[in-house]
């Protein structure tokens, strides 16, 4: 630093006329700070996603009436196996269970416990599970965000549901589920399937839905086709499917926002101009005086464009850093709602740290070229002042 | 000048640090098996992601008009697009 | 060391065609102090500016050193007013956010390559100019004598040979007027090239060898 | 509308080539205008107005420039990103060849930024020359990118928007395969011919280089980058993957190979057309600066030392080649 002049007079004159750049180094970090947190948040959410399909089954297949979703008999479990090719059918019985007051819901899923896998897991998950008492008496696991319900509502250690019925079921609180999981189970009763049965009213010899593999990923076009076929009332959703439709519904929450963003971005680009244009018009009789010194055009350029080089980066530090904050330190409050929708109890969600380069190198890319090419023409204008200027 | 100009960047490498800091510290693994794990019990993907028909409802939640408690609030529409 | 042949500098206004400088010949040898006197708007500043590259001739064909400098891309020019010239300009022109030594090596900026080096000849030109007690202050603060002792330094911290003053004494009391012209002396008998555009009749009469040449709307008289 | 387009990075990057072609816009008027009516010894204020102007061209060229730069590499990564949503796509090359506008694309973007490399070397000696000699040759050349970004720029469009989510495409071990004994080398070269012509050709345009024979670094850089590319993907990329059926120029630019793919392409192309330039500027307008030659040979050989390592490693930890 101390070796080059031209850097030594740059950060002099920078910080000599800082209040020139304090409202643009303001406005851009406001603007960088909403952009890269809305931008963390739906790419931590999609970490996450990618994460939860990673175990997700190859094919979910459902029963549609009418357009809507109704429970499909448990027969089918052995004409899917009898297709070639499938392995590990499994049922699946989940529902949403309305609260008293019919405003808040959670979602209560099934588990079977049959099922080794899932077991194994749910052991791993919450410590001190004794699967055997739990799996058979009146119990349930809670999420973070139902705990905090029932608590509220004097409902410390079980809750009464009320069938379909008309009958109450008294179910137990066994344990609740790390709140470090409150992205996925905020809303969530987890509970053995004959008892979410009864509770949502799906009869015995059915459940919601059914999920199998098939382990030879060659053979997933034909076989989804094969299984279509089988019922005249059949959906097969592919994880391929489900992962793009996710994709694409946060690429279109975030897409949304970020055209949002290019429109103000495009005012602000506007402002720029005008403002840089005012600022260095302020400053002609100096950089005449500059270039009658024997500064050059390319040297005055350098000059101007270094300053507005420091002001975006500068901003993009400093917005970047917030917005990280604000997302993975203090759970980004109000904005996560937008991706996650109103419908949730209420919750604390703690998001995995998740910084990517794709992200990172956008927001650089589309706010630094935005800002450098609207104070392009103000600076070079400004660049090429006569000398004589000086002597006016 | 030049203090100032050292005094900014010290700001500035304090903030990455701080996040390289809390990124690097954070215990990835633990968090991404669990939720692996959770997503094993259930077998389906993320949940806490209403997107639901009730969602305009919820997000402005004050629904009782103090003057008028019987009248239905413009924003339940559920009955509209029933599922 | 400058030569102008048949310089013109005009300004199309409209239909008519107003002439700052018209048929100018001029030569100015090496170490000479030459006094350009006339009424204001008679040209002076014009014909100054054109010898320091700072502004562009019209027609018409300027020397310096034997280097035609009327039709030299910007990079060049600037280059050659860096190096061969210093200008004292009539409101010193000094910025103002600035202290006296960092507006004193402002010209050394572009051309210099080391910061040492840059520090080293800014002292040197503060010495010059007496005003080194006086380095680390605003130049806002200083007083109008000050302020053109700090120009004079800028002038002349890259060592050039040619030194233009433009109305040197407007801003100035008579006592300090006299100091300037001590100043000018002195880089006089440093060998330097001075060109003064003024109407000050303290000027009329040099203490050392000069030549006054009068300029009456654009024309030498 | 296509749900490519929702893609952030796709949006970003469309945004941005939009606003770089917006400068270019406000740059051609002036150049168009230096074309018609330049005349360096004219006092005229328009000859003046027009020296300005001509820095506003060269600041607009040297920004767009830089980045298009990293739009370039910015644009690599989000076709990579995007194999998620194109089926059968496993990394870039798989997106790319999605519909028929996506090589060219990628072709124009390479000579773009040559030929922009090629203003600007000569932008930079035509600032120090004391007359702007190649001030013409500069606006023509510039006027030629202008063509160029305005083809790349309707490429763009078209590729963006054809992307078919639901087709089927190959993936790069469909596209780079052997297919049923088909010789994908070109010249009809076999594998070891071909590596051997290749550090021939290194040589040969080391040596053309460092003895100034410009014809010669012209012909053995242009054959080198050819070869290179063939030798890359057919031979150097199956020991950076370890795995002698996987043949992609892309894949290795992911994660998983730390990004190696970025640096060696960027070697190559860079060294490959700062020495072209190097013999273009000579050949054409007498300049000869050896900065030039010196960047390009290390370039090169870094290009080259890199992909050696990656089979001289493997050799010796493997103790035999693929």
């Amino acid at each position: 630093m101390r070796s080059s002049p031209f850097l030594y007079f740059f950060t002099l004159q920078f910080f000599r006329e800082y209040k020139n750049h304090l409202a643009t180094t303001v406005i851009s970090i406001a603007l960088i700070f909403l952009l890269s947190a809305v931008l963390f948040i739906s790419s931590s959410i999609k970490y996450s996603i990618d994460i939860s399909l990673g175990a997700q089954a190859d094919f979910v297949v459902e029963r549609v009436r009418g357009g809507k979703k109704v429970d499909l008999p448990i027969e089918w479990i052995d004409t899917l196996l009898e297709t070639r090719g499938v392995q590990k059918v499994t049922t699946r019985v989940h529902g949403r269970y309305f609260f008293e007051d019919k405003r808040e819901w959670a979602l209560i899923v099934g588990i079977d416990f049959m099922d080794e896998q899932s077991n194994r897991a749910l052991e791993k998950l919450v410590e001190s599970v004794d699967l055997e008492k739990f799996l058979f008496s009146s119990n349930m696991l809670v999420g973070d965000g139902v705990q905090r319900y029932l608590k509220e509502h004097f409902y410390p250690k079980g809750y009464n549901f009320l069938t379909p019925d008309g009958k109450y079921k008294k179910v137990s609180i066994f344990g609740t589920i790390p709140n470090s999981l409150n992205l996925m189970s905020n809303n969530m009763i987890i509970m053995p399937q004959e008892l979410a049965k009864e509770i949502l009213g799906i009869k015995k010899s059915m459940v919601t839905d059914l999920t199998l593999n098939v382990p030879n990923d060659n053979l997933w076009d034909s076989i989804s086709d094969k299984i279509a076929s089988l019922y005249y009332d059949i959906r097969v959703l592919t994880k391929r499917e489900m992962q793009k439709a996710y994709e694409n519904m946060y690429n279109y929450k975030s897409g949304v926002f970020l055209m949002l963003f290019l429109i103000t971005m495009a005012t602000f680009v506007l402002i720029l101009y005008q403002r840089y244009s005012m600022v260095f018009s302020s400053q002609r009789r100096n950089i005449g005086l500059l270039r009658a010194v024997g500064w050059s055009i390319r040297d005055i350029l350098k000059l101007k464009l270094y300053e507005s080089l420091m002001v975006v980066l500068v901003s993009y530090v400093i917005g970047v850093s917030l917005a990280y904050l604000y997302v993975f330190v203090f759970d980004s409050p109000v904005l996560i709602d937008m991706f996650l929708g109103g419908e949730n109890l209420d919750h604390k969600i703690k998001l995995i740290p998740v910084v990517d380069f794709g992200v990172l190198s956008s927001i650089f890319l589309i706010y630094t070229v935005a800002f450098i090419a609207s104070v392009l023409i103000p600076t070079w204008s400004i660049a090429v002042t006569d000398p004589k200027e000086a002597m006016l | 000048m030049i203090r100032e100009f050292y005094l900014l960047v010290m700001v500035l490498s304090l903030f990455l640090s701080a996040i390289i800091a809390h990124y690097s510290l954070f215990d990835r693994l633990e968090a991404t098996n669990s939720q692996l794990e959770l997503s094993r019990v259930v077998k389906m993907p993320l949940l806490a992601l209403s997107v639901g028909y009730l969602e305009s409802q919820k997000l402005f939640d004050d629904d009782s008009n103090t003057i008028y408690p019987q009248m239905q609030e413009i924003d339940r529409m559920d009955f509209v697009y029933e599922k | 060391m400058i030569t102008i042949e048949a310089l013109q500098r005009y300004f199309d206004g409209g239909d008519e065609r107003f002439y700052a400088l018209k048929d100018i010949d001029l030569h100015i040898g090496r170490g000479e102090c030459v006094v350009l006197k006339g009424v204001s708007g008679s040209g002076k500043t014009t014909l100054l500016g054109i010898i320091g590259g700072l502004d562009k001739p019209s027609s018409g064909k300027v020397m310096v050193d034997g280097e035609p400098i009327s039709k030299l891309p910007d990079l060049h020019l600037s280059n050659f007013r860096a190096q061969k010239i210093g200008i004292i300009f009539q409101h010193y022109n000094l910025m103002d956010h600035l202290t006296s030594r960092e507006n004193i090596l402002v010209p050394l900026i572009p051309v210099a390559n080391d910061m040492h080096r840059v520090e080293e000849m800014t002292d040197a030109a503060m010495k010059l100019a007496s005003i080194s007690h006086k380095a680390d202050m605003q130049t806002s603060r200083l007083s109008g004598g000050e302020k053109q002792r700090v120009a004079i330094a800028r002038a002349v911290v890259s060592d050039p040979d040619i030194i233009l003053c433009d109305e040197p004494t407007a801003n100035l009391d008579r006592e300090n007027s006299l100091k300037f012209i001590e100043s000018i002396q002195m880089l006089h008998q440093l060998g330097k090239t001075v060109v003064i555009a003024t109407h000050d009749p303290l000027f009329d009469d040099l203490p050392f060898k000069s030549r006054v040449v009068h300029l009456e709307d654009g024309r030498l008289v | 509308m296509s749900e490519i387009l929702l893609n952030n990075q796709v949006i970003v990057y469309l945004v941005s080539e939009s606003i770089l072609f917006v400068l270019m816009l406000i740059a051609l008027l002036p150049t168009i205008k230096i074309v018609i009516k330049w005349k360096f010894y004219s006092f005229s204020q328009e000859q003046f107005a027009l020296e300005k102007r001509a820095y506003l061209v060269a600041t607009i060229v040297d920004f767009i420039f830089v980045v298009k730069f990293f739009l370039l590499i910015y644009f690599v990564f989000t076709i990579d990103a995007l194999s998620i949503l194109v089926p059968g796509a496993m990394c870039a090359a798989g997106v790319v060849s999605a519909n028929d506008y996506g090589m060219p694309l990628l072709f124009f973007k390479l000579l773009i930024l040559f030929v922009m490399l090629l203003w600007m070397t000569l932008h930079r000696y035509d600032l120090e020359a004391k007359e702007y000699p190649f001030m013409r040759y500069k606006s023509w050349l510039f006027i030629a990118i202008f063509v160029l970004v305005v083809v790349e720029m309707l490429l763009e469009i078209g590729y963006f928007t054809h992307i078919d989510t639901r087709r089927v495409v190959s993936c790069c071990s469909a596209l780079f395969g052997q297919l049923e004994g088909a010789n994908p080398l070109p010249f009809g070269l076999d594998m070891l011919k071909m590596i051997i012509r290749f550090y021939l050709l290194y040589f040969v345009n080391i040596v053309a280089l460092i003895a100034r024979y410009r014809a010669l670094t012209m012909t053995s850089s242009i054959l080198f980058l050819i070869i290179s590319y063939y030798s890359v993907v057919y031979f150097f990329g199956t020991y950076v993957y370890e795995l002698p059926t996987h043949k992609c120029p892309f894949c290795m630019m992911q994660k998983e190979y730390y990004f190696i793919g970025y640096l060696v392409w960027g070697s190559l192309f860079g060294g490959v057309s700062i020495s072209l330039v190097w013999a273009i500027m000579g050949s054409l307008f007498g300049i000869d600066k050896s900065i030039y030659r010196n960047i390009s040979v290390l370039f090169i050989s870094i290009f080259v030392l890199i992909c050696t390592s990656y089979v001289v490693v493997y050799y010796f930890r493997n103790g035999v080649f693929l």
